[in-house]
């Protein structure tokens, strides 16, 4: 990891993408100080954290594998960092209350239960809890729901939002998959190879990617060679599968025609895959509107976008 | 075919068990020499309860036992956790061999170092003599219990627990079971110990083994070394490692099911 | 602290070696008796090529070994591939006390047993009375190793391979570094063996470790029991030891690699 | 598992959904052969198969773990089911060499490669040519993209798509993944406790769920407590996020009023998050449609939709 820079913004959740040894993890450890940065600093509030060990960093992470303590009951697993810190067993007890109801676990049913005995989804609320109770300054979430079922992973998502909403609570969140970012984030960091390719508010990465990288990893992209009046010189240029437009009525700037090869179903929208001069064109299409259109596999169809939606040309390789 | 691959397996443990069986069996014996079953006595169990000489060689047997059993668990535990969370290291590897290292060559290495250094031999070179070979066997007992829980260290000091604290409430706890199991096995191992004890042992000094053994030599001259009478004295020996045994067995299998 | 705790692990390894190291050593002390290095010689390994009753003793102790490495491991293959994908049953349960049980007390009942059924007393006792603990290692150490493959195995399946095929092509080919394993641990415990060997061996019959022993009692009376020509015998024995076990290390280090 | 009727349509791809333990495997290793029925028969073109053993089924099935050979090399395990056939060598070689090919890996450069040098897309892909190498009549999918990057999962997602459609192979795909499912789907099997919920073609199945479980298992639904005029009685009715309209031009049969308390952004769509009487409804809009609307968090909106579009009324509970 080299060159990384990074300012979080208070208050907001920050969603860390990055494919599987990214360096996204290393990033989260060095901010909690579990890992020694080579060299570089991490700052709080401009103060200089960099040699303040992990214990006087004020901060909550939940773990990949979540990390509860297999001895200890629900209880004491979230009182952990309330005794640590001195706090009086009678405060300790309405706190680890609060926060067991915070994350939507009856405190009279899961105080006394074992870890061992929690389903994923529970435990998942157990160690964020724990790490909620301590008012830390600043949530570190890695890759939380690796392990969860797609519809348990779909109302987490939605708990830590409201949660983070609820305590306003500066979140750091870790994950190789970007419709778990989507869900969740406020700003996002796209990461490579250790490197940071782009960093900003959720949607104007998304609406605006600096570079091809950027357009095909935080949503999908169709990637084109193409040489435009508009634009100077030739190259690559990304543009989305949902700014394609089927058959449009209005006049658009750039208008193909193919074949439609594929259509899948997904629910809300359906892609449609399209042959055009040899390359295969995704386009996404929301569902009322599809049946309007009435195509099927084998119907030549129009394709047509405008310039201004055209994506990272500028980073033409 | 997979039902005679069973009956097999059945077999071949209760073969095992065969040599055991056949002890305890005999210990029962109202003959003294298992030349047939004469039918079923107490008499070599009484004759134990009366055997002075036997209650002093359990006697050592246990102290050595236990002695070295905790120094050398101890010992192996400082190492272990020195090591730390790194899955492989140079020192498991170095705490392999001195396991496997012929006993009656280092035993016989221990007399001459003992005896070169001018040691006076007795209860404490013959414990020093067990826990030489034991730590290496509770290191690699610990390390394979677990001594470091990284994931689980790295949580509670995010939780805002120091060193110490992070020791004492989360590595404690979680390396207790593994350290039970090194210290019944090091016990285990010292206690049923014969070839170093004969070795490092000096004059009046001597365990349960080399007092079977010093018996065995002479079957029959006097009533305490007949066979039978041996058998007897055997049996607590069985069932203490036994019991250990299947204590640590089920312990492991309970581990194995979560 | 760290580096204190580091600095105290390489000591604790260091004294671990010592024995072995002091023997090793010795054999190249030109001074029967340890008494002082009198300088650097190779009288005593020049004596062990000269001593036919040594040589007698290896070959002895290698083919009883080697035999019971095999029989054992063959044994103990087909209870573990009997037993199946299960990760625990009660035959692990039973496997594992034979192990822990007392030598001297297996070795006695051994003896009283081959005695009583009225078996000659040799190379076959000997090597049943090893194989009788090793089953039980072998046992051990193949179920740790696997000798089952259950997602491989129905790969196997599915791709159209019937029992047989699958067992040559793919159980076969995966357990057999745990088999090569296997082999080597009972092996060298065979090898090293001497309470159960003492125990059921007959007249005539003597593996290494009867013969250091029967000359470690009388040091010194001729030259062959001097207590450095006893060292130099040990040498080979040793090394073989840490040779295995090295390699074993070795291989166990490269699978945790992967 | 009990009373499991499973009809796969041939040449089509069945994808059957269900959370983690409710049994899709297990009904996966009855079809291939590995776990004997407890009662019931397995069906090839209506010849009993309930007995035969794996071996002889003529099925090709991609493990959860993958179950590659880790003794063989890349060519060795693709060949495997060829030599076990008896297949000569000099076929065996060029039959492995299109399968490869098939998947996308290029013989030249994979065939002597080891299977741990591998990336995790790699094995796939070597998993999926060893399957398809024997011709199989049945090809079984086991929850195959469960440990693969984001990326890589759509990716491969849309080649199985493809070589299913070139081969026209008889395909079963187990999945707990929603949108795995909707991204590969000809006919969806809903799983529930050991119980099929509904089967179906995915759009009929996403359109007209037959119980409310399944309209909120496969997509999206949210859940309303209503009495309609158009239809008797009372309970639980789904409505899905996209057939909400917000601030309708038309006239709806049903509208109500709420306010804005979340919006997320979710690449092509976005989710509005409104809270009405108490309830929370989201409601997914396209990019394009939601910047027209001009709504933030705190807007006062208008929800509609139509009866025709509420699900799962039947089942209400």
């Amino acid at each position: 990891m080299r060159g990384v820079s990074l300012v979080v913004r208070r208050g907001r959740i920050t969603v860390v993408l990055g494919p599987s040894g990214c360096g996204k993890t290393t990033l989260l450890k060095i901010i909690a100080g579990l890992v020694e940065p080579d060299e570089g600093k991490v700052l709080f509030d401009g103060k200089d954290y960099t040699r303040v060990p992990p214990e006087k960093r004020g901060i909550g992470m939940v773990f990949q594998d979540l990390a509860l303590f297999p001895h200890m009951s629900v209880y004491d697993n979230v009182a952990f960092g309330l005794r640590v810190r001195g706090v009086k067993e009678e405060e300790v007890r309405s706190r680890v209350r609060e926060a067991l109801e915070l994350v939507g676990l009856d405190p009279t049913m899961y105080a006394s239960r074992k870890i061992e005995e929690l389903s994923g989804g529970e435990q998942q609320r157990v160690a964020l809890a724990r790490s909620l109770v301590i008012e830390p300054n600043v949530l570190l979430l890695d890759e939380p729901m690796a392990h969860l079922d797609y519809k348990i992973k779909q109302r987490l998502l939605g708990e830590i939002r409201r949660l983070q909403r609820l305590l306003g609570i500066t979140t750091v969140y870790v994950t190789h998959d970007q419709a778990e970012a989507m869900s969740i984030a406020d700003e996002v960091v796209v990461m490579s190879n250790g490197v940071v390719l782009q960093h900003g508010p959720q949607r104007e990465v998304y609406e605006r990617p600096l570079s091809l990288d950027v357009a095909s990893f935080f949503g999908e992209a169709n990637l084109l060679e193409a040489k435009f009046a508009g634009i100077e010189g030739e190259g690559l240029v990304a543009i989305r599968p949902e700014d394609i437009e089927i058959n449009p009525e209005e006049e658009l700037d750039v208008v193909y025609e193919g074949v439609v090869e594929d259509l899948v179903f997904q629910g809300p929208l359906i892609r449609v895959d399209v042959r055009v001069n040899g390359n295969q064109l995704k386009v996404l299409v929301g569902r009322r509107e599809f049946y309007k259109l009435g195509v099927g596999v084998g119907s030549k169809v129009r394709l047509g976008w405008k310039i201004s939606d055209v994506k990272g040309a500028k980073a033409a390789r | 075919m997979r039902g005679l691959l069973r009956a097999y397996t059945f077999v071949l443990m209760a073969l095992l068990y065969l040599p055991v069986a056949f002890m305890i069996v005999n210990s029962f014996n109202e003959d003294p020499f298992m030349e047939g079953f004469r039918g079923p006595s107490l008499r070599w169990f009484e004759l134990a309860l009366r055997d002075v000489q036997a209650a002093v060689g359990y006697f050592n047997s246990f102290t050595v036992a236990l002695a070295s059993g905790l120094l050398s668990v101890s010992l192996a535990f400082l190492a272990a956790y020195a090591v730390g969370n790194r899955r492989v290291t140079l020192f498991d590897a170095l705490a392999y061999p001195p396991i496997v290292i012929p006993e009656i060559a280092e035993a016989v290495a221990l007399f001459m170092m003992f005896h070169t250094v001018g040691a006076e031999m007795g209860w404490l070179t013959v414990m020093i003599g067990h826990t030489a070979f034991n730590v290496a066997f509770a290191y690699v007992t610990l390390r394979a219990t677990g001594v470091r829980f990284e994931n689980l260290e790295n949580a509670a000091r995010t939780l805002g627990a120091g060193g110490l604290r992070t020791f004492k409430d989360v590595v404690l706890p979680l390396a207790f079971p593994g350290v039970v199991v090194a210290i019944a096995i090091t016990f285990l191992l010292s206690f049923t110990n014969f070839i170093k004890t004969l070795f490092t042992t000096g004059p009046g000094f001597y365990t349960l083994p080399l007092l079977i053994w010093n018996r065995a030599k002479r079957p029959g001259v006097e009533e305490f070394t007949y066979p039978n009478a041996l058998n007897a004295l055997f049996v607590p020996l069985v069932l203490i490692s036994l019991s250990i045994a299947i204590a640590y067995t089920v312990y492991v299998m309970s581990k194995r099911k979560e």
